[in-house]
C-alpha cells in the first residue's frame, strides 16, 4: 500500500489527538496547536486528492487488524478529499477572521476550551466525510453535534443558552430516529459497513422481500438527518444559534457543521442504499417539496429581520433548501449541483458572517438596520466583502453562486414533472434573495453626513483584510473555474457507486 | 400489518417506549422532564437493539470452558453497539443538565417556552 | 421467561407513562430511576450482562445523581436531605 | 530590494492613490469628475423614538400570552401535530415491526458470518473470553474511540457552562454549604464502609472486563460513584486532599493520549499489515488479551475522573 494511503487515517487521529493536547495548553499555544493541525490536515487532504486524481481509484483502510464486515473501515475517493480540502480552509479562515472577536465575547480562561472543540468538530468532520461504517458516523454525528453546542453557547448571553437548548433538543431528536433507522437497517442486513449493506441491500429488492421496513429504516434516517441539517420546518432554533453565537462559531455552523450532516446523506443515499433504489422511493418527492418550500419560507423570513445576523441565518435556511431540491430531482445531474451548491454556500456564507461583523463593529456594535446605515464606508474591506457575497448568493455571473444556480437550472430542465416547479421557484427565491440582500447593499452604500461611530483603518486589520480577500477569490474561483470542480465532483460521484 | 408483530412484542414495547420518549421531547414544556424523555427515548432504542441481539436457549457472549461455537452464544454485536450508546447517552444528558442550570440562574424558571417569551420581550 | 419479561416491559411502560404525567419534578426522577432498573433486569434476562451492569450504574447512578444534583440546584428540593443515598445501589 | 523611490514618482502610483482612497484622505473622482452627490441619509430622530415606541407596544401586545389569540392557536396547533405525529410514528414502527424477522430465532440476516467470526475466532485473535469486550476494544475498536471522545466533549461543554473563576466561585460555595450535609455522622460511618467496597468493586469490574461482563465504562461509573458519596459525606475539603482540578487534567490527558496513540498504532499495524509486538496472552488469565485490559483501566480512568468532574461542576462550578 502507498505510504499517501495513511492520510485521511492520519488527519482524523491528528485533529482528534490535538484536541487533548490542547485540553493542557494554554489558550496561546492551543491557538497555534489548532492553525497547526488545521493547516497540516489541510495540506495532506490536497495530497491526497492529487494522488486520487492520478490514480483514478478510491481506497479502503482497515481501522484495526480486520478485513471488511469485521473490523471497522474509512475509504477515500476524489470527492471525501476534496471535501476535506474545503472544509478545512473554509474552517481556517473562518477562526482567522473572527479571532480578534474572539477576545472580546469570551472569557479569557475558556479560549483553550474553544480550541479543543474546534479540533474536536474538524475530526468529527473528517470521519463523518472518510468514515465507510454506518455506527462510526453515528459515534462522530454525536461528537460534531455535542461540539458544535459548546461553538454555540461559548458566548454565554441568554440567547445563545436558549438557541444551544434549542439545537440539542432538535438534534437529539434527529440522532434518535437516524439511531432507529440504522438499527432496522442493521437487522435486515446483518451489516454495519457501508458496502455490505449496499450489497444485502440490492439483494434484498430483487429479492422483494423486507419491502416496508426497509423503505421506513431509510425514511427515518433520512429525517434524521434533515433534522440535523435544519431543513425547512425543522428551523426554528437556527436564526437564533446563528446570529447570536460568536462569529467563528457562525461561520464554522453556517457552512461546515449542517453541510457535514448533508454529506453524510449523499453517502447514505449512493454508498448504503444505492442510487437508483433511493431514486425508486416517494422519499425524494418528500425531499423536493420541503427544499422548495425552505427556498420561499427562508427567504420570506429573511427580508421580515431586523438584524443582519439573524438576516443571514435565515438565508441560511433557504441555501439548505436549494440543496434538498437538488436530492429531490432524483437525478445526477441534480446531485452534482447540489453539492457545488454546498461548495459555493459554504464559501459565501462565512464570507458573510465575517464581513457583517466587520460592519457591526463599526456601528457600535449594533445590528440593526437603521445603526448599519453607511458602514460600508467606515470599513471599506468588509463592505466589499459584504457586497461581493450579495452578489454571489443572489447569482450574478463570475461568482459562485450564479453557477450553482445555473446548474439547477440545468438539471431542473432534464427532470420531467419537476421542471417547472422547481425553475419557478428558482425564479422567486433569486428575486427575495436580491430584495434583501441589495437592501443590505444599499443601506451600507448610502452615506452619512455626521457620523456617531469612528470608522476603522487598514492598520488596525490587516489579518481580517487579508481573510476577506482570501474569501472572496475564493468564491471567484468557484465561479470563474467551475469546471474542473463539477468535473471533479463527477469523478467523485462515480468513485462512490 | 406483517406475521410477526406478536413475536416480537418486544421490539414493539420499544417501539412504543421511543414514541413516549419523543412525546415528551416535544411536549413537556418542564427542561427536566423533557431530558428525561430523551433518556427513554434512548434506552428505548438500546432495548430494540439488545431484543435483536437474542436468540432463545443460548447464553450471553462470554467463554464458558472453551466452547467457541456459534450454537452456543448469542450475537454479541448490538450489545457492544449498546454499550457505546450508552455513553453517548450520559454524555448529552450531562451536557443538558448544565445547560438547565444555566438558562435557570438566568431566568429562574424551567419553562422553554415561558423563557422564549421573556427573550422576545427584552431583546431585538 | 418469557413472563418475567413481558411482566418487566409492562413495568416499562407503566413507568414511562407516569413519568409524563407525574407533577412532581423529584417523583418524575426517582420513577426514571426504578426504569432504569428494571431496563436493566430486562438486559439480564436478554442474556446480555454487560449491558446490565452498565445501565445499573449509570442510568440509575450517575444520571439519576445528576438529575438529583441538578434539581438541588435549582433549589426544587426545598428540603436539605440529599437524595444521593440511593447510589450504592449500582453494585 | 528596490531603492527608495523619491516621493513625487510614488504619489503618482496606482497603489499611493488607492491606499490613499482606503484610508479616507481623499476621494480621486471628487473634483475629477463630475457627479451627482448620493443622497444623504437622513435620520428622523422623531421617526425612529415613534417607530420603537409602536413596537414595544407590539411586542408587548404579542407576548402576552393572556390576550395573543394567534399563539395560543400556534400553541395548541403545535401540540395537536406533535401528538398526530408521534401516533403516526407509533402506527408506522408497529407495522415496520410487525415486518421484521422474528425475535429470539437463529435464521435471521442478523446472524451472518459478521457474528459467526467474532464468536468462533474472537478468543483466538483479541484474546479476550468476554467476547464483547473484544468486539469492541479490537475489532471495532474505532467506534469506541470515538465514544470515549464524546464523554470527553460532553466535559469540555460542561466546563464551558459551569466552571466559575475565583470570585463567583466563592460565592457559589457559600450557596452549597447550605444544602452540604455538615457532620452528618449516619452518612460518615455508612460511607466509611461503603467507599471502599464499592471502589474496590470497581476496580475488580474494570480489572476484569475482558474475562466477564464489565469493562472500562461501567467499571469507571462505579469507582465515580463511590467518589460522589464519599465528597458527599465528607465534603470538598476532604476530596480536595487528593482531587484538584489538575488531577483530573493529568489524569484525563494521560488517558486518552495513551488511548490514542495506542489505538494509533494499532491501526497503523493493521492498515499496513505489518505485524504487531503486543502479546495476547493466554486467554482467561488476567495479563492476557492484549491492549484490550489497559485500554479498560485507561477508559476507567477518563469514566472516573468525568463523573466527579461532573459532580463537583454541577455542585459548585469547580472542584
Amino acid at each position: 500500500m502507498n505510504f499517501i494511503c495513511n492520510f485521511p487515517f492520519f488527519s482524523i487521529l491528528l485533529s482528534l489527538f490535538s484536541g487533548t493536547v490542547c485540553s493542557m495548553l494554554p489558550a496561546k499555544a492551543a491557538k497555534v496547536v489548532n492553525r497547526v493541525v488545521i493547516i497540516t490536515v489541510g495540506i495532506l487532504s490536497a495530497i491526497l486528492l492529487l494522488y486520487l486524481l492520478s490514480t483514478g481509484e478510491p481506497f479502503v483502510y482497515w481501522m484495526g487488524h480486520f478485513p471488511a464486515p469485521w473490523g471497522n473501515e474509512i475509504r477515500a475517493g476524489v470527492l471525501e478529499a476534496g471535501m476535506a480540502l474545503f472544509f478545512c480552509i473554509i474552517m481556517y479562515l473562518s477562526m482567522a477572521g473572527g479571532a480578534h472577536k474572539l477576545y472580546g465575547e469570551v472569557v479569557e480562561s475558556k479560549h483553550n476550551l474553544y480550541y479543543i472543540l474546534v479540533n474536536l468538530l474538524l475530526c468529527s468532520l473528517l470521519a463523518l466525510v472518510y468514515t465507510n461504517d454506518m455506527f462510526t458516523a453515528y459515534v462522530f454525528v454525536e461528537i460534531n453535534t455535542i461540539s458544535a453546542c459548546g461553538l454555540i453557547m461559548i458566548r454565554q448571553v441568554g440567547r445563545t443558552i436558549e438557541a444551544a437548548v434549542r439545537y440539542m433538543i432538535m438534534s437529539l431528536l434527529g440522532s434518535g430516529l437516524l439511531l432507529f433507522g440504522l438499527c432496522i437497517m442493521y437487522d435486515l442486513t446483518g451489516h454495519l459497513l457501508m458496502s455490505n449493506i449496499k450489497e444485502s441491500v440490492s439483494l434484498l429488492v430483487a429479492n422483494g422481500e423486507y419491502q416496508i421496513p426497509l423503505i421506513v429504516s431509510v425514511a427515518l434516517m433520512c429525517v434524521g438527518l434533515c433534522i440535523k441539517s435544519a431543513l425547512f420546518p425543522f428551523h426554528a432554533w437556527l436564526p437564533d444559534a446563528y446570529g447570536y453565537s460568536t462569529v467563528s462559531s457562525a461561520a464554522i455552523l453556517s457552512s461546515l457543521v449542517s453541510k457535514g450532516y448533508i454529506f453524510l446523506l449523499i453517502k447514505i443515499i449512493y454508498r448504503v442504499i444505492g442510487f437508483d433504489i433511493f431514486n425508486s422511493t416517494r422519499i425524494i418527492d418528500v425531499l423536493f417539496v420541503f427544499g422548495l418550500m425552505g427556498m420561499i419560507f427562508g427567504s420570506i423570513s429573511a427580508i421580515r429581520e431586523n438584524d443582519i445576523r439573524r438576516m443571514i441565518a435565515f438565508s441560511s435556511v433557504a441555501q439548505i433548501g436549494y440543496i434538498y431540491m437538488g436530492f429531490g430531482m432524483g437525478t445526477q445531474a441534480g446531485m452534482v449541483a447540489s453539492i457545488f451548491h454546498i461548495l459555493s454556500h459554504a464559501a459565501t456564507k462565512s464570507l458573510l458572517f465575517i464581513a457583517a461583523i466587520g460592519l457591526t463593529d463599526v456601528s457600535n456594535g449594533s445590528r440593526k438596520f437603521i445603526d448599519l446605515t453607511g458602514a460600508a464606508y467606515r470599513n471599506k474591506w468588509a463592505g466589499a466583502a459584504f457586497m461581493a457575497g450579495s452578489l454571489s448568493m443572489v447569482g450574478v455571473p463570475l461568482f459562485s453562486g450564479f453557477i450553482s444556480k445555473l446548474l439547477f437550472s440545468q438539471a431542473a430542465v432534464q427532470v420531467e414533472g419537476k421542471m417547472l416547479a422547481s425553475l419557478i421557484v428558482l425564479g422567486i427565491s433569486t428575486v427575495l434573495n436580491a430584495i434583501y440582500f441589495m437592501k443590505t447593499v444599499i443601506r451600507i452604500y448610502t452615506p452619512v453626513k455626521e457620523s456617531s461611530y469612528s470608522g476603522i483603518t487598514f492598520r488596525e486589520m490587516k489579518g481580517y483584510a487579508v481573510v476577506l480577500v482570501c474569501f472572496i477569490v475564493l468564491n471567484v474561483i468557484l465561479g470563474v473555474s467551475s469546471q474542473p470542480v463539477v468535473n471533479m465532483i463527477e469523478q467523485g460521484l462515480a468513485m462512490f457507486a | 400489518m406483517g406475521p410477526n408483530l406478536l413475536a416480537n412484542y418486544g421490539e414493539a414495547v420499544s417501539a412504543i417506549l421511543f414514541c413516549i420518549g419523543f412525546t415528551n421531547l416535544l411536549l413537556q414544556t418542564n427542561l427536566i422532564k423533557k431530558i428525561i424523555g430523551l433518556n427513554i427515548m434512548d434506552s428505548a432504542i438500546y432495548l430494540f437493539l439488545a431484543e435483536k441481539g437474542y436468540i432463545a436457549g443460548r447464553v450471553a457472549p462470554i467463554v464458558v470452558n472453551g466452547v467457541t461455537s456459534t450454537e452456543a452464544y448469542i450475537n454479541p454485536i448490538p450489545s457492544g453497539l449498546v454499550l457505546t450508546g450508552i455513553v453517548v447517552s450520559v454524555s448529552v444528558t450531562a451536557l443538558m443538565l448544565s445547560l438547565t442550570i444555566r438558562l435557570y440562574t438566568r431566568y429562574h424558571t424551567l419553562d422553554l417556552d415561558e423563557i422564549s417569551t421573556q427573550l422576545k420581550k427584552e431583546g431585538r | 421467561m418469557t413472563a418475567f419479561q413481558i411482566i418487566l416491559m409492562g413495568l416499562l411502560i407503566i413507568c414511562a407513562v407516569s413519568v409524563s404525567f407525574s407533577k412532581n419534578l423529584l417523583n418524575a426522577i426517582l420513577i426514571y430511576m426504578s426504569f432504569s432498573l428494571v431496563m436493566s433486569m430486562l438486559w439480564i434476562c436478554l442474556e446480555s450482562p454487560d449491558l446490565a451492569i452498565t445501565e445499573a450504574a449509570v442510568g440509575a447512578g450517575i444520571t439519576s445523581v445528576l438529575f438529583f444534583v441538578t434539581l438541588k440546584k435549582i433549589r426544587a428540593i426545598e428540603s436539605t436531605e440529599p437524595e444521593k443515598k440511593e447510589e450504592p445501589k449500582d453494585e | 530590494m528596490s531603492k527608495k523611490r523619491p516621493a513625487a514618482e510614488y504619489q503618482k502610483t496606482f497603489a499611493f492613490h488607492f491606499f490613499r482612497w482606503l484610508s479616507g484622505v481623499k476621494d480621486p473622482y471628487l473634483d475629477e469628475v463630475e457627479m451627482h452627490p448620493q443622497k444623504e441619509f437622513q435620520m428622523d430622530p422623531e421617526a425612529v423614538l415613534r417607530h420603537e415606541k409602536e413596537h414595544d407596544a407590539i411586542l408587548d401586545k404579542v407576548y402576552d400570552p393572556q390576550r395573543n389569540m394567534e399563539m395560543k392557536l400556534f400553541r395548541k396547533l403545535y401540540h395537536a401535530t406533535s401528538i398526530i405525529f408521534c401516533l403516526f410514528l407509533i402506527a408506522l414502527l408497529l407495522v415496520t415491526i410487525s415486518w421484521l424477522p422474528a425475535t429470539g430465532t437463529i435464521d435471521r440476516p442478523a446472524n451472518n458470518e459478521v457474528a459467526k467470526r467474532y464468536i468462533e475466532k474472537g478468543l483466538e485473535e483479541t484474546g479476550a473470553v468476554n467476547i464483547v469486550a473484544g468486539m469492541i476494544l479490537d475489532y471495532r475498536a474505532f467506534d469506541t474511540l470515538g465514544e470515549s471522545h464524546v464523554l470527553f466533549t460532553a466535559t469540555i461543554t460542561v466546563l464551558i457552562l459551569l466552571r466559575l473563576n475565583k470570585t463567583e466561585k466563592d460565592e457559589a460555595e457559600i450557596s452549597d454549604r447550605r444544602f452540604e450535609p455538615k457532620n452528618d455522622a449516619i452518612l460518615q460511618l455508612v460511607a466509611t464502609f461503603l467507599v471502599p467496597i464499592i471502589i474496590i468493586f470497581g476496580i475488580y469490574i474494570i480489572l476484569n472486563g475482558h474475562l466477564g461482563p464489565g469493562g472500562g465504562f461501567s467499571g469507571g461509573a462505579v469507582i465515580g460513584a463511590g467518589l460522589v458519596l464519599y465528597l458527599n459525606a465528607f465534603g470538598f475539603k476532604k476530596t480536595e486532599r487528593f482531587f484538584t482540578e489538575k488531577t483530573y487534567k493529568w489524569v484525563c490527558f494521560f488517558s486518552l493520549s495513551f488511548y490514542c496513540l495506542a489505538k494509533s498504532y494499532s491501526f497503523y499495524t493493521g492498515a499496513n499489515q505489518l505485524h504487531s509486538v503486543i502479546p495476547k496472552g493466554t486467554p482467561g488469565a488476567i495479563l492476557s488479551s492484549g491492549l484490550i485490559l489497559p485500554l479498560n483501566i485507561a477508559v476507567g480512568l477518563v469514566v472516573a475522573c468525568t463523573i466527579y468532574a461532573f459532580y463537583a461542576m454541577f455542585r459548585k462550578g469547580g472542584f
